[in-house]
């Protein structure tokens, strides 16, 4: 990994908060965010410019060698902003498996690709029950001399319906496999699903006997799915973070404004106080998303732990915040013009992605009871 | 008509009419109203001057009784008219006698014009003006969350026509005609993607003297009396699910099963917590009117919308983890999500719409707990000093 | 049962306020409740005399021949003053008992005494593990030839080491039965338990090869139990629902009178708010103490329903009630000398008592289930 | 002493005189700490003047870390002293040099006379009075939430020496001595049902006018000062469980695992909320004292008591759930019940003791997030002519 100083994040932080200030505003958004895509590619160029689409690529492989600590701080400015891109599934999700698979021929082929923009990819996890565990992978892989063909339906692929590369999670008699099939193959139906959060873009994806390539793993494939998924979480809970932030600075700043009864509505104790939990709630989601960055950059024992407080702390915060938000503006966020209600999709978007705050208090629960 | 009948001469007199009059397959046209108001049947309890018969209460309901058992519309109106009734109230004779007659044949459409968008939660902080050029008032302003303001006639607006005396003071209350050039409708977009609103821009707007309810500087007193008939018969607002397949709201056990997830032991407490609420509210209801009927007024009427609030807002919540990652998608093939997320954001209308969750629990401290109220500092200051934003 | 009008159930309503008022104030509670029997006995007899001990015995074995109505009134009054008595354990839960067993020579015999005051009883059903379901008991019966034998513990029993007669749930090798025991029978072994809420008493009791008297049922054993604390439980959400009305009313009343910054604190939307969502808790666990007793008196399909309803709502209405009291309170309610933590005391054993919040909640869905 | 001295100079004369003057046995008797005193290491960044050396922020931290090395006491008074710091900020010169050595040396027992039962959340709406006789003050009035008033020799008493000025403006701040014939203190009993307060009843006390800090309406800003002092050093002031038995307070598991419900999904989700209200807020003071060593200043500092408060109430809340029945008793026979009971009370310590959560929330919307203060209907009125109740 290369060796990021605070002044190289302070720097990085500076430009994509810059970047997105002028090609990512709530205009932007809501331009892109009703387009088939979902996603601006002029940003994208600038993004890949920016090195944030390859921030998590090694160097040998033509990316930033950023690490988790990098891609969280990313995500808050690209939650604050609702950033419409491909970048949790692409640059993410997918970089964290092919890199996490240890699989040298796989990376080298698609890395340098997703590193500098020109591909897109994702990771094709969980079947119609859209629980993102080791049973709910919907896929069959079966397999035929050195040949494997793959059966069944991937649901709520994130961006599948934008990838160039899918990157499959398949059950086989041996255990989790990971296959790479591109979308054009023959079998392959990728249907996009109407989402709620008009700035994310899901799809299912139907396969009906595709020929795929398997990506062998050193070790067991689950493993590096659930590796690639912690990363992902890592950076969501940044996203989450960050856009509680936006939130709570965006309802703040009209309390402060908006005059009702001759004062400001920020001077009576329902609103004033209101606004103080959330600040607690964004504190708070702010130090797990930077603490779980840091553990899983640092490989500490309890990482996994840290992760799983972040997710559901992070996820709930969010929620919470932008839910209190609308509430504490009143009918201003109750129409559609409001940005209020593009965060409370997003929030909620996030609070379901690579498990539910439910599945991660659980989770947690057993990392505590091991260390117990 | 016969003057004080007894029920059974009352009950006879309206059989026989309905009888006469009614047909089942009749619609509720402006025609039949006409039969109904000309009858006097329309507004039982108004004074016989009005096209009633100063009828007491329990008399009125035998008659609305009775237009009940054969399907008929048009009687109760002197309970459920708010145009009529606020418009009887306090109008000009000459416009009463052509507004009030219109009104109850459900000739006019009416709209309110009441809130703006600086104006929401503080509504006598409105900035819309009507000035008086003798036997008129020009308005200039803008209202929003108005429905059905594209087709109305009138819309009965509050506008400022005194600058110099405290808010509360200084407003008047009209019937504004509609359609004229200065009215501008535009649909109001909400968070649902629907468009039951609108806002309207009002720009040297005209309506005559005449149209004036009370005097000039009389309208919060006017709004008043209006707001407590819409509020005496505003019930239950709140929607139900988008798609309609969600049969009751409160069904919260099927929607599980259906999910799969009935068998969690955490959605299932949540079921009983949110369920738990909304029978609460039933069985409060249900005591209220009990204790009204007994003639004790009741603490629990006022709390009816507040709990109302926190039920929409915990159903959509319970939804989402009954459905769990389903409930990230939307549109007509996903209802069960289409109903989670547009159930999640019509809570709103009922937290925020018709005074915030916070607004009601000032309301409620104050008025059923007798709390003392806050210092306001605008209150006695002539609103030119108001401070707005 | 008796047929109560509405006026008798006013006028036996006040008569018990006025009582309580001269005989049960906080300061008589406080003297009671550090007396070793925690009730005080000539309080008993006015109770007696008043008809509230045997409200719910039948006319014919000398009682009032009142139902769950009646004894959901009673109880709403006793809750609002900290009534220190036995009454749930003598009046209600072994009245219910002993009155649903269907055992005449049993019933003829207790229930005069119970009604008239003379002798105070109680069942032991749960054991160690607090649950108050039949997996919990905690006392077995062997038998041989006639004669029967208890070995075993009883736990949590309400006012057991005030008890002239224990009747005992026990385990038998064909199912549960009820047995009744004179506490001075040897081998049997009270000790009273250090209670948290001062104003109840309970007790743990040993059975060492006891002899009991058998009390046998027309039916299943457990039914009849599972009846009395169907019946205890309406009593103590009529008594929750009283509680929470009494410190609501006791915190409206100080936040009118207390003043800070120059107004009353009641004006600080802060506190305003409090005691709004406190009236709301405090009216829905009274419709829904009230409407269990309804339904329970009326024996209506769902009167289980509306009884494990009663039971959480109440609870966590009156704990919810009692602990924002003390918040709202501030400085003065720390204090011992301040009625406050009495009401919270006795909020958080109610809480427990018969099983806790979240067992009636799974009871509600199950119910729910079968409804739907 | 040297004057200036570098890092290495500064450590090497530290520990020369610990060398010397430090035994491991020895006691934090007021002689060892006359040595301290004596030798300029109680007050090291304190002028020389006053005891001290005049050193520096980095260095005085130096000093401290030499002492702990060695586990010796006495240094970074200058920091600790809340006494010695107030005194030496505003008492009179011949005050001062009576009794700041003394506060140094821990010869003097202190006490706070802060709060009275009508003035709780509104401090500055103290009635104690203290009238002027000249060379000294008559005191009357009542305290509460006193802590070690029955020991104190000296208490740091605010009261009103001026009725006819607003509330801030005509309070005194004193050292008021507390061995004298009109102050009567009282045990309070909390409802946890120990004693850590008292109730202190002053009629007729007398207090020198030397003894008094700043000019006589001077005192609310004397109290600033001292309060900040106060809460710099406050850190988390809450209590563990009183058996002493239930190890960390953040261990749920432990305590649920020897109860027997870690299997119960619902606990098992509520150990993992709590845990990580207790995590986070270690996280967040971690992440506040980082951006400090940084140099900038955080927000989260001031939310560190309010969080704390929750946390400590649905931990409370939490060992009630693990326990269940158990819960119901209290007693060293039943540590854990005891402790859950315990917890449950003394949890108001924190959201009601040294302001109240909701006061709290003001402060933190007011100066953190920078939204308005409310309207004061009593900041600039005469205090004579201010509500009380």
């Amino acid at each position: 990994m290369a060796e990021f100083t605070s002044d190289d994040r302070g720097a990085l932080r500076e430009a994509l908060r810059r970047l997105l200030q002028d090609h990512g505003s709530e205009a932007d958004v809501r331009r892109t965010m009703i387009t088939d895509s979902g996603h601006d590619p002029a940003l994208w160029r600038r993004l890949t410019d920016m090195g944030i689409t390859g921030l998590l690529v090694g160097e040998a492989h033509g990316g930033g060698g950023g690490g988790p600590i990098e891609i969280e701080m990313v995500m808050e400015e690209a939650g604050a902003a609702l950033l419409c891109s491909p970048l949790l599934s692409t640059g993410i999700l997918a970089v964290g498996l092919l890199q996490g698979l240890g699989n040298a021929e796989a990376a080298a082929r698609l890395l340098p690709a997703i590193a500098d923009g020109s591909r897109i990819a994702t990771v094709a996890i969980t079947g119609t029950t859209g629980t993102w565990t080791e049973a709910g992978v919907g896929v069959t892989a079966t397999r035929s001399g050195e040949d494997w063909t793959l059966d069944g339906t991937a649901s709520y692929v994130t961006h599948g319906q934008l990838a160039d590369v899918l990157l499959v999670v398949a059950d086989t008699p041996d255990g989790t496999a990971i296959f790479e099939v591109e979308p054009s193959t023959a079998g392959v139906a990728v249907a996009a699903l109407p989402t709620f959060d008009h700035t994310l873009r899901l799809a299912r994806i139907n396969f009906s006997g595709v020929p795929a390539r398997v990506l062998a793993s050193n070790r067991p494939a689950w493993e590096a799915v659930q590796e690639a998924m912690d990363l992902a979480l890592v950076a969501l809970a940044g996203e989450q973070a960050g856009g509680a932030r936006a939130v709570l600075d965006m309802t703040v700043a009209y309390a402060k404004s908006r005059v009702q009864f001759g004062r400001a509505i920020g001077s009576f104790q329902a609103i004033k106080h209101m606004a103080t939990d959330l600040l607690l709630e964004t504190e708070s989601a702010t130090s797990a998303a930077r603490h779980a960055a840091r553990c899983l950059a640092e490989n500490t024992p309890d990482a996994a732990a840290a992760i799983s407080l972040a997710a559901f702390a992070c996820a709930d915060a969010f929620v919470t915040t932008t839910a209190t938000s609308i509430q504490m503006h009143g009918g201003i966020a109750f129409t559609w013009d409001h940005p209020a209600h593009l965060y409370l999709r997003r929030a909620r978007a996030d609070a379901q992605l690579f498990g539910n705050s439910n599945y991660h208090r659980e989770r947690y629960v057993q990392h505590l009871e091991r260390q117990s | 008509m016969s003057i004080n009948p007894t029920d059974a001469e009352l009950v006879a007199e309206v059989r026989e009419w309905l009888a006469v009059n009614w047909d089942q397959g009749r619609k509720h046209d402006p025609e039949w109203l006409g039969k109904v108001v000309e009858a006097r049947w329309a507004v039982p309890r108004w004074p016989t001057e009005w096209f009633g018969r100063g009828l007491g209460d329990a008399q009125a309901r035998l008659v609305e009784r009775e237009f009940k058992a054969v399907g008929a519309h048009g009687t109760g109106q002197d309970r459920s008219n708010l145009w009529a009734n606020t418009a009887l109230a306090y109008a000009t004779p000459e416009f009463k006698a052509k507004i009030v007659p219109a009104l109850l044949r459900d000739e006019v459409k009416m709209c309110l014009l009441y809130s703006e968008p600086g104006a929401g939660s503080d509504l006598a902080g409105i900035r819309t003006r009507a000035d008086s050029h003798g036997d008129h008032f020009v308005v200039n302003g803008q209202k929003v969350w108005t429905s059905s303001a594209a087709d109305a006639d009138y819309g009965m607006l509050i506008a400022r026509t005194d600058w110099d005396v405290p808010k509360h003071k200084g407003i008047g209350f009209f019937f504004l005609p509609m359609k004229q050039p200065g009215i501008d409708v535009r649909p109001l977009r909400q968070i649902t993607d629907e468009a039951h609103f609108n806002e309207v821009f009002i720009t040297d707007a005209t309506v005559p003297a005449a149209n004036l309810l009370g005097t000039p500087t009389q309208g919060w007193e006017v709004l008043q009396t209006a707001l407590a008939y819409e509020r005496s018969l505003m019930g239950d607002r709140a929607r139900g699910p988008r798609s309609g397949a969600g049969g009751s709201t409160g069904d919260m056990i099927g929607l599980a099963r259906e999910a799969g997830t009935l068998g969690d032991p955490l959605i299932r407490q949540d079921i009983a917590r949110v369920t738990a609420l909304r029978t609460l509210n039933g069985l409060n209801n249900a005591r209220a009117k009990a204790d009204l009927a007994q003639g004790s007024s009741s603490a629990i009427m006022s709390l009816g919308k507040l709990a109302m609030s926190r039920i929409l807002h915990e159903e959509a919540r319970l939804r989402t983890s009954i459905l769990g990652a389903a409930s990230l998608l939307e549109g007509p093939q996903f209802p069960r999500a289409e109903d989670a997320n547009f159930l999640t954001l019509n809570a709103y209308f009922t937290s925020i719409g018709g005074g915030t969750d916070q607004i009601q629990r000032n309301i409620i401290g104050e008025r059923v707990l007798g709390l003392p109220k806050e210092p306001e500092v605008d209150r006695d200051m002539p609103f030119r000093q108001v401070r707005s934003g």
